[in-house]
């Protein structure tokens, strides 16, 4: 019987390497909140974060930053006045800025195969100093790579034993592609259903992408 | 600056204004800022906002007493939906504003230049904040660009309006309209047509107070 | 108030040109019949067809190749016992044939505004000839352009009046990515529902990317 | 071709020997052909079935009294669904099949070289009908790609198994397994090595009916 749900947050998170990639979606609302709790718990270091903002000096990001296990940080937005901020400053976190819906490209990129693609995003910026760009169709484009996470860390509403699942309302923001683009996909889920509870046409993110299902009630 | 009997529009001043030229039916984005208020003034007309993450149909803000925690815009600020909303992941939504299916993006800015180039993302190059956030997304992938702003810096009075952008750039050429403070300007080949000016303003004023070189109707 | 229903099928298909795109969904459900049926009626010449595959001597698409308005047919696969591969044997059809995966993906990157991406998928093949290719991750990688349409041809099972969709089970395939990437996306639906009616979580195509709609009662 | 006494697996057969190397929990994508059939032999295991036109968790054929028309597999031919199956659209399935998703995909073939190479979409380069489907996606994303043929051509007789394919390929090195009506082939990076033969099959005979070198255990 498949049976992706775990029953601690330690088996959750065990087996993540020093080195290791980790997606961890969110945008407000849907960020796993305790599974970012159990990375900073776990103990790997020398990870590359991969989410969409840098936090500020509180919640799960900066929790995550400050046990100094975050080398590097690929995301859209930091505030100078984070934790994230400072410690860019001090020199002690590498970052990576992306542009956010070339970030949210680049994550689908890597669960859908695409080994590369040209976007317009950014290709007449700074950002592309140094950067392969070409002309397509009269377009200035930018060439981008996929992001792979190792692991991604994801926020669900509802999961079924094959690690369906469903978002609720914006909750869902990069949880589907997250899960998409990482060898071992996480899962905190707010309710556990039976299998079949969730419309077929309905699943937001399918348990095709789902490693570990943990059980994190709201 | 000039003594001249005039009265800048406030921040909701310059939303209800953008409001007043959005037409029914339209499919809009909404930056952070002024930009947001802007759907504050078109509650006459079915127009559909979009949010980066995800939201396709944002309606009011909601009382206190009726916060969603699940549901926010861009700025992650609680919002209500309207009645025919949908919600998409980050890729799709993103797919929304990158594939051109936003009829309009409106955007605050430090700077817009007469070319179009728009700059409002960083005050420099080498900036230990990095804010790009959905701008350059939105910027390069909307139908139309408009900018609001207020048409000088604080303080100094710098003109915001620019024959050249002095900061690192999102966008080269996408603005197509700046709401400011002071006036509407269209971004044209040859540089900025006034549209419209507040009540008091005259063109010398305006000229004055724009580094810009303007085009009167 | 926004209301993209249209009376009549001559009202859903007028203004198509001479020389479009039109990109029909479909495989086996989810196909599109009555619009591509109103095409044929509609009198535009020199199009060019996206669809997944030729058909066989009945049905939509051989209906559709017979009135001789379809230059050119881009798909994934064509049998040589049918209208298309009989025309294209006799040189009145251009045939162009993609990956079934690329071309899924390529009409995504046109909704998307990907300008181009870089596949594994058919690079090492005869259909990579002459084309350019790169070697990215120690994979060789094929590069592949998006497929705008001018028109999309789109089956729905539900639909309100903003065009917020729903398709029935499998009859989903091409429809919502056809929907994002063509200017004017026309939507034969089965049902009519009040707005509100489809959850918007549940939305499978959002109205942003549908221009008309029209009620074929099923 | 060689008198002893052995049965060749019918198109059933193939599909019930692959079937019992399939473990439970792996996520499977069933090309046309002989392939389709194995999803019958593997009832008393939870594997999950795709199909690319976006279904995730076919299960068993329906009974003419019980068919959904709106519900069909790659070969559009009528299915159900199991109980926890999900829909998505095509370029979602792709990403499954193109993302490496996929633990195992099965497919029919001319050819297999001892490279690994497939060839299982046109007889020449220049054949008129052009049937690639999503063959090539499947055959370069998946984890495993596992073939299901006849050892030998209708008719002449001719091995499929080969050293090299003499048909256009549909991509270079990505077989690892063959299951023929006479055999199980593993793709080594010595070629193929023989894991299993039918009852009643020799070295010899196996030899003689195959143009590429075995390796034998």
């Amino acid at each position: 019987m498949i049976d992706k749900f775990v029953p601690t947050l330690a088996a959750a998170m065990a087996g993540i390497q020093d080195g290791a990639t980790v997606l961890a979606a969110g945008f407000g609302p849907g960020t796993p909140a305790t599974l970012m709790q159990g990375l900073a718990e776990q103990g790997a270091r020398d990870l590359t974060l991969v989410m969409n903002a840098g936090g500020r000096d509180d919640g799960p990001v900066a929790d995550l930053l400050r046990t100094g296990h975050i080398r590097k940080l690929i995301c859209s937005f930091v505030r100078a006045d984070s934790v994230a901020g400072r410690q860019f400053a001090a020199g002690t976190l590498e970052l990576e800025i992306v542009p956010q819906g070339t970030l949210a490209e680049r994550i689908r990129a890597a669960g859908a195969g695409v080994q590369a693609f040209f976007t317009p995003t950014g290709a007449d910026t700074i950002l592309a100093e140094g950067r392969e760009t070409r002309v397509i169709n009269d377009r200035l484009c930018l060439l981008e790579y996929p992001i792979f996470g190792d692991v991604a860390l994801i926020d669900a509403w509802q999961s079924d034993r094959f690690g369906n699942l469903t978002h609720r309302d914006s909750a869902r923001n990069f949880n589907p592609i997250m899960a998409m683009a990482a060898k071992q996909t996480i899962v905190q889920t707010a309710h556990v259903v039976e299998l079949g509870a969730i419309p077929p046409e309905n699943v937001h993110t399918a348990g095709v992408f789902v490693q570990r299902v943990l059980h994190v009630p709201v | 600056m000039s003594g001249s009997a005039f009265k800048p529009l406030d921040r909701d001043g310059i939303a209800e204004r953008i409001a007043r030229d959005i037409p029914e039916g339209w499919f809009v984005n909404l930056g952070i800022g002024i930009p947001t208020k802007v759907s504050d003034f078109v509650n006459d007309r079915e127009v559909i906002f979009h949010a980066e993450n995800g939201v396709i149909g944002i309606g009011p803000t909601p009382d206190a007493g009726n916060i969603n925690p699940y549901l926010v815009n861009a700025g992650v600020q609680h919002i209500s939906l309207i009645v025919g909303a949908a919600l998409v992941h980050h890729a799709d939504s993103f797919a929304i504003a990158r594939g051109g299916h936003l009829d309009l993006c409106v955007l605050g800015a430090f700077e817009v230049a007469e070319n179009g180039d728009l700059a409002n993302w960083a005050r420099s190059p080498d900036e230990p904040v990095k804010q790009v956030g959905g701008a350059m997304d939105l910027a390069v992938g909307a139908k139309r660009l408009w900018v609001a702003m207020e048409h000088n810096t604080k303080g100094r009075g710098d003109s915001r309006v620019r024959k050249i952008c002095s900061y690192p750039l999102t966008a080269k050429g996408v603005v197509k309209r700046v709401y400011t403070d002071l006036a509407v300007l269209e971004v044209t080949p040859h540089g900025f047509a006034v549209l419209d000016m507040i009540p008091g303003m005259t063109k010398a004023t305006l000229e004055e107070r724009t580094e810009a070189a303007l085009i009167w109707p």
